[in-house]
């Protein structure tokens, strides 16, 4: 039973990875619809910040990587919001596709500046330990993950429901037309929106830094499980998000145990396929009598 | 309807029907002028975009810089050689339709390339086809011999079985399987469990993980739950970071648990983090610290070129693959497929990790396989050798314990 | 009418072309690498259906492209292995056939596969997905994830399917040599012989009234309802239709290329077919085949050039196309027209616009 | 159409349908007869259009029946409700621009057609088509996309197509709203013409056009039925004119 019982802290823990890769989507996915494919780009963006701080801030670099990875993550989804993203509301799978050339981009031009092969980010001395809990160990790398993903959850959730600007930003996600009509400055909104979604992208590549490689095809690994929480969940429900990562990640956890990593994989989507069939919008519905 | 739906498929087929046959033409010619001349052209294929490209491009590499040593000492039967570099990029079909395409159009005298097995594979109808020359520089999971292929990397009895005695002689007798899920990991196990069986070793678990995987912590678990003496480690890429880091993290480290890698080498280390993989042995047949004159020239000259640059076990492959076809060419005095290849049986050359001889029975080489372990700068220090080169041996034919691998 | 005709003459002008001038003037080489384009270009046209008919946006094509390639190559497999087992069987451990691919020995059965086989998985996926009104960005993000687990599955059961090396060193293709010539001509007449054929026939199938249907579910899919259809079957049919064509793509370029593998299915290689499809237009199935052709054209040419430049241009391309013309190259070219065609006849009032300019694809 | 014209042709019964908590129809009873022309009115959030929605399968209620012609609908999913014969406009018309106004009415007339006829190519104009087309007035624009009509002419390209489909009752929700004079004008001739053969239940909030087409009338009001009779004592009684005139005078306009 004990290697069983292992398992829960390590589906806490994947948990808790998939949310924080997840977390930046239900900004710009759930609150704008729109489909980031460069958001696994944006994580990389975070893990390079740290990389690159290392000279500077040297093995406390992910902790000061975090608030700049936070900007710099941001800053980039800022400017595709800008640039490009905005000539695209309402047409959801024309931004998924542009956004994935812009990831294209974004990993050729890594390539070119950090060059192809991984680089190593020096995880602080302070976090190399770890605790012993139910039998196993749970390093204090994946403990920091857990606290980072919960410390983002309380950030999205006051600056949503307690701050004015995020009362908008819930205000233009349900009503656009009518948020514009009651004085809302909804482009404002957006670029702040994917500002945030980004950013937090960010972060998340920075804690990826501790656990995982860094290069420039990490995006890739990570983009399609975070769209998968983020589906499971529910358009722009944090709660939604938040279950379903932990899901997820006991789900992963469970079944890697039992089977191996391949099959782990694929249970996972079969899992999510069907749960679809009884919930096709996800954990959490936000209802409305629209048409379409 | 009034849209015309024709017209625009008319754009569709006309457009690239015409720049391929302006192509085409010019490709006609090229290769007219290019067989004919005072240059001899040979083809290296190698993934030089997509996620191979971080192993491959080093490989090119040490391929260029053979031919630029050959060239600079007057080329091969009095021709320069004029390397044709194509790109893979990471996807078998591509490699396949490139090598037709140097083998057809570029006309070349041989092709050095290919690094996955897939890629190999995928090639391999090409060359017999066509009987025309490839020269895979990387170690592989053996049971192969094509005709039209040489080997210069080692195959598994000169890497994994030398890697499995040594651990033997260290006393490591449970041991746990730590793979990615493709062909060599599948068939390197394969082999060492029919080893384990013979050897009164037990394998503890076989665990695969996805190409590209980068969440460990389920597998570091069921490792620290089954408490082998080692692990033996065929993950690929970016895979082993991950691996590694979330291995330390558990708080494992060489002296707790040694994880034999044969898939990191000197150029793998530094993406990995070395304090997360120093003192892990690693198995392979050449390394920077390797001792030799040879070698030391070989070192010297790729660092003047590529600066910081460290060397490797495939590079160092490639670069005797080249070298091994120079002097093969030089004995036959032609290019001629044939020729080279019965002018290559038996050859011998010295290379940087010493005296290499061609099998002519299988085309792979004789190595010596030597097991490193990974020092705190990042270079791999030899720790154990098998003293002489080992006989190739693909089938493993002459190991007993092995009767059925390959049936 | 005599747009018609005209559209009849270009279509011949462009099979003359396909069928004696490209045989005619290329090098071998060059005449199997346009086979392999006009494979893609079979996959692309089903997209152009799905897609630009239907506004379903699959991004999983490669599984069914593979699925068609796959049976394709278990045939040639079995043949070639004579009775005994595939030769990566043996090295993968596999001592007896497994029964899987036991009836894949038949031709016959193995060429039905090619389309059954994608077929049936599409419409299972297209019943349990569309009866629940999954669409838009969450049948993407489905069908992509279908594709990354199809990898998976294909790469980690190697000793029935090859593994990462996939199947390939065919060498007997319906008693020729994969690798001569000859055979190799064959292929491609075979392959723009069939592109043709289905060409013409998801035209006639969007001229028809299920086409019409489709056009309808795309732009209203609620509104179709009260019509008195259910939208999840015309939705469904169409995802099999163009699972179809890529599954018989996928078969096609088992010959053409000689090698079927998990890379030509995974996210990656989905996400560019689409793209090719973008770019060539996706609301005009010529678009899609044109965008195929070009796009892997400037792929491979690219790449022989400029390998790490690829991307930089297929993703500025992408953001480009998508920017600034949205409609892909046949919407500029229709645009190009109707000017032509608004100044040749000045004086009198414009005809109205070819309808409504950003064209919405219901989320 | 010869249906008898007696008897009911929709029944609902203790309806109630609820939104988060909010309940939008809270208990309504209303019988519509053979033949007969209904007008649903009442101020904005009286639960009209739910009625509707829930009636065409759009929205599920939380308690209550609604049987047509002895059929129960609820549970039923959209296209089947249509294909016993119900269909319904939406107050923001929806048509197929891309489509020409001819397909458009085609595609509407086409769900009783045998499966294989789809896949052919459609060959010269239904009579239903026809007659539909007729009847909307839009001859001279059938080839013509969708895309290019007025507001006006695609609400009466979706009566049109609603025609077509040959359904034994009409919903139309506020099919004059956002209308011209000449527009109102003309589609109350359409109204009329398609009341003498058809059952209609028009939800509107025009008080005139209320007045010159309207017979039978059914007003809610916050979610239950408030008055039900002809025109004239509807207008007369004094709950409904607080409803209207005592709250908001605009929405009456």
């Amino acid at each position: 039973m004990e290697p069983l019982l292992n398992q829960l802290p390590i589906g806490l823990s994947i948990g808790a990875v998939l949310l924080l890769i997840a977390l930046g989507l239900t900004f710009t996915f759930g609150q704008m619809g729109v489909i980031n494919m460069a958001h696994g780009e944006f994580i990389m963006a975070g893990s390079y910040t740290a990389y690159m701080l290392q000279s500077r801030a040297g093995g406390e670099a992910v902790i000061v990587a975090l608030p700049v990875a936070f900007a710099v993550a941001g800053a980039l989804g800022w400017l595709l919001e800008r640039l490009a993203v905005r000539h695209f509301y309402g047409r959801p799978l024309d931004t998924l596709l542009l956004t994935w050339g812009v990831s294209l981009v974004l990993q050729q031009a890594a390539r070119d500046i950090f060059g192809a092969p991984n680089v190593q980010v020096v995880a602080p001395s302070w976090l190399t330990g770890r605790v012993t809990l139910l039998g196993g160990s749970l390093p204090y790398a994946r403990l920091f993950i857990m606290g980072l993903a919960a410390a983002c959850v309380v950030g999205v959730w006051a600056y949503l429901n307690r701050s004015r600007q995020g009362r908008r930003m819930r205000a233009v996600m349900q009503n656009r037309e009518l948020a514009a009509v009651s004085g809302v400055a909804t482009g404002r909104v957006d670029q702040l929106t994917f500002f945030i979604g980004s950013g937090l992208a960010g972060v998340a590549g920075v804690a990826l830094t501790l656990i995982g490689p860094v290069g420039p095809s990490i995006g890739t690994y990570y983009i399609v499980d975070a769209f998968l929480v983020v589906v499971a969940g529910g358009l722009g429900q944090l709660r939604g998000a938040v279950i379903a990562a932990v899901a997820l990640g006991m789900l992963n956890s469970f079944a890697e145990f039992w089977t191996d990593a391949s099959l782990a994989k694929v249970i996972v989507f079969v899992v999510i396929v069907a749960f679809l069939q009884v919930r096709p919008q996800g954990l959490f519905v936000l209802r409305s009598r629209r048409l379409t | 309807m009034r849209k015309p739906f024709l017209r625009p498929l008319a754009a569709v087929l006309l457009l690239p029907a015409a720049l391929l046959t302006a192509c085409g033409g010019e490709s006609k010619d090229k290769a007219e002028a290019g067989s004919g001349g005072n240059t001899v052209k040979v083809g290296i294929l190698h993934s030089l975009s997509g996620t191979m490209s971080i192993s491959e491009v080093t490989v090119r590499n040490s391929e260029q810089l053979a031919i630029d040593e050959i060239n600079a000492k007057g080329g091969v039967l009095g021709k320069k050689i004029e390397p044709v570099v194509e790109d893979g990029a990471s996807d078998w079909p591509t490699f396949a339709q490139k090598a037709q395409k140097l083998i057809k159009k570029d006309k070349v005298a041989t092709v050095f390339g290919g690094w996955t097995s897939a890629s190999r594979k995928a090639m391999l109808p090409v060359f017999e086809r066509n009987k025309a020359l490839l020269w895979y520089p990387v170690q592989y999971e053996g049971l192969e011999s094509s005709p039209y292929i040489f080997y210069t990397g080692a195959t598994t009895n000169q890497q994994i079985i030398p890697a499995l005695d040594y651990f033997k002689e260290k006393g490591k007798k449970k041991l746990f399987l730590v793979g990615s899920d493709y062909v060599f990991p599948r068939t390197a196990n394969k082999i060492i469990k029919a080893y384990a069986k013979a050897n009164g070793m037990q394998i503890l678990g076989e665990e695969y993980t996805p190409l590209g995987n980068t969440e460990y912590s389920t597998l570091v678990n069921k490792i620290s739950q089954a408490k082998p003496d080692a692990v033996f480690n065929t993950l690929n890429g970016d895979s082993n970071v991950a691996f590694f880091k979330q291995f330390k993290g558990a708080g494992f480290d060489a002296a707790k648990l040694p994880v034999m890698s044969v898939s990191i080498a000197e150029e793998e280390v530094k993406g990995i983090g070395v304090d997360n993989v120093a003192g892990q042995p690693v198995a392979w047949n050449y390394y920077e610290t390797t001792p030799g004159a040879t070698n030391a020239a070989f070192v010297k000259a790729f660092q003047a070129k590529h600066k910081g640059a460290v060397t490797s076990d495939p590079m160092e492959a490639g670069y005797n693959a080249v070298h091994l076809w120079a002097a093969a060419v030089e004995k036959a005095g032609s290019t001629d497929v044939e020729a080279v290849k019965k002018a290559a049986a038996g050859l011998s050359l010295e290379t940087p990790e010493g005296k290499v001889t061609i099998d002519g029975a299988n085309q792979h080489v004789y190595k010596t396989a030597r097991i490193g372990v990974i020092q705190p700068d990042g270079l791999i220090k030899e720790v154990w050798s098998s003293k002489e080169p080992i006989k190739p041996d693909p089938y493993l034919k002459s190991y007993p314990w092995a009767a059925g691998l390959s049936s | 009418m005599s747009a018609r005709l005209r559209g009849y003459a270009i279509f011949a002008a462009v099979a003359l072309l396909v069928l004696v001038v490209a045989p005619a003037v290329l090098p071998p080489f060059r005449l199997d690498e346009l086979a392999k384009y006009l494979c893609f270009a079979i996959a692309a046209l089903g997209i152009g259906l799905a897609w630009g008919q239907g506004g379903m946006l699959t991004l999983g094509q490669g599984v069914f492209f593979g699925l068609g390639g796959y049976a394709m190559a278990m045939y040639l497999k079995l043949h070639d292995a004579g009775g005994d087992l595939p030769d990566f069987m043996t090295w993968s451990g596999v001592e007896k056939l497994p029964a899987l691919w036991k009836p894949f020995a038949d031709p016959a059965f193995a060429i039905a596969m090619v389309v059954v086989l994608p077929v049936a998985i599409a419409t299972l996926l297209g019943l349990l997905v569309f009866r629940q009104r999954v669409r838009g960005a969450y049948f993407a993000i489905l069908t992509q994830a279908l594709a990354a687990a199809f990898t998976i599955l294909l790469v980690g059961r190697q000793g029935l399917t090859g593994g990462t090396n996939g199947l390939t060193n065919f060498y007997d293709f319906f008693g020729r040599d994969p690798e001569a010539d000859g055979t190799q001509r064959l292929t491609y007449f075979v392959t723009a012989g069939v592109l043709g054929v289905l060409y013409l026939a998801a035209r006639q199938l969007v001229k028809s009234r299920f086409g019409r249907l489709l056009v309808a579910v795309r732009d209203g899919e609620d509104r179709v309802r009260f019509l008195g259809y259910n939208p999840a079957t015309v939705k469904t049919v169409a995802f099999a239709v163009s699972a179809g064509m890529a599954g018989i793509a996928g078969a096609l370029f088992v010959p053409v290329v000689g090698i079927i593998s998990p890379s030509l299915l995974g996210v990656v290689p989905s996400l560019e077919l689409v793209v090719a499809v973008a770019v060539g237009g996706r609301y005009a199935l010529a678009g899609a085949v044109l965008g195929a052709v070009v796009m892997n054209y400037a792929k491979t040419s690219f790449s022989e050039q400029w390998a790490g430049g690829w991307l930089y241009l297929e993703g500025a391309l992408f953001i480009l196309v998508m920017t600034l013309a949205p409609k892909g190259a046949v919407g500029l070219y229709e645009q190009a027209r109707d000017a032509l065609a608004r100044r040749r006849r000045t004086p009198e009032p414009a005809a109205p616009a070819p309808q409504q300019e950003t064209q919405e694809v219901p989320a | 159409m010869s249906e008898e014209k007696d008897g009911a042709l929709l029944e609902i019964r203790g309806l109630r349908v609820v939104f988060d908590g909010f309940t939008a129809i809270g208990g309504v009873d209303l019988t519509v007869g053979r033949g007969e022309l209904r007008f649903l009115i009442g101020p904005n959030g009286a639960g009209k259009t739910t009625l509707i929605d829930v009636v065409t399968g759009l929205t599920r209620p939380a308690a209550g029946s609604v049987a047509f012609a002895g059929t129960e609908l609820t549970g039923l999913r959209e296209h089947r409700i249509v294909r016993l014969g119900i269909g319904r406009t939406f107050q923001t018309s929806v048509v197929f621009e891309e489509l020409t106004v001819l397909e458009n009415l085609d595609l509407a007339a086409g769900f009783r057609r045998p499966l294989r006829s789809l896949l052919r190519q459609r060959r010269g104009v239904s009579d239903a088509v026809a007659s539909a087309l007729d009847t909307i007035g839009l001859g001279a624009l059938a080839e013509r996309p969708a895309g290019v009509l007025s507001h006006g002419q695609r609400q009466w390209l979706e009566i049109g197509m609603l025609i077509a489909q040959r359904p034994k009752l009409l919903l139309l929700d506020e099919p004059v709203a956002g209308m011209s004079r000449d527009e109102r004008e003309r589609t109350g001739e359409l109204l009329t013409e398609i009341a003498a053969d058809h059952t209609v239940v028009v939800v509107e909030h025009d008080m005139e056009f209320l007045r010159r087409y309207a017979s039978q009338v059914t007003v809610l009001h916050e979610g239950r039925v408030l008055v039900e009779g002809d025109v004239a004592a509807v207008q007369a009684d004094p709950r409904v004119q607080e409803v209207y005139l005592g709250r908001t005078k605009k929405e009456a306009a």
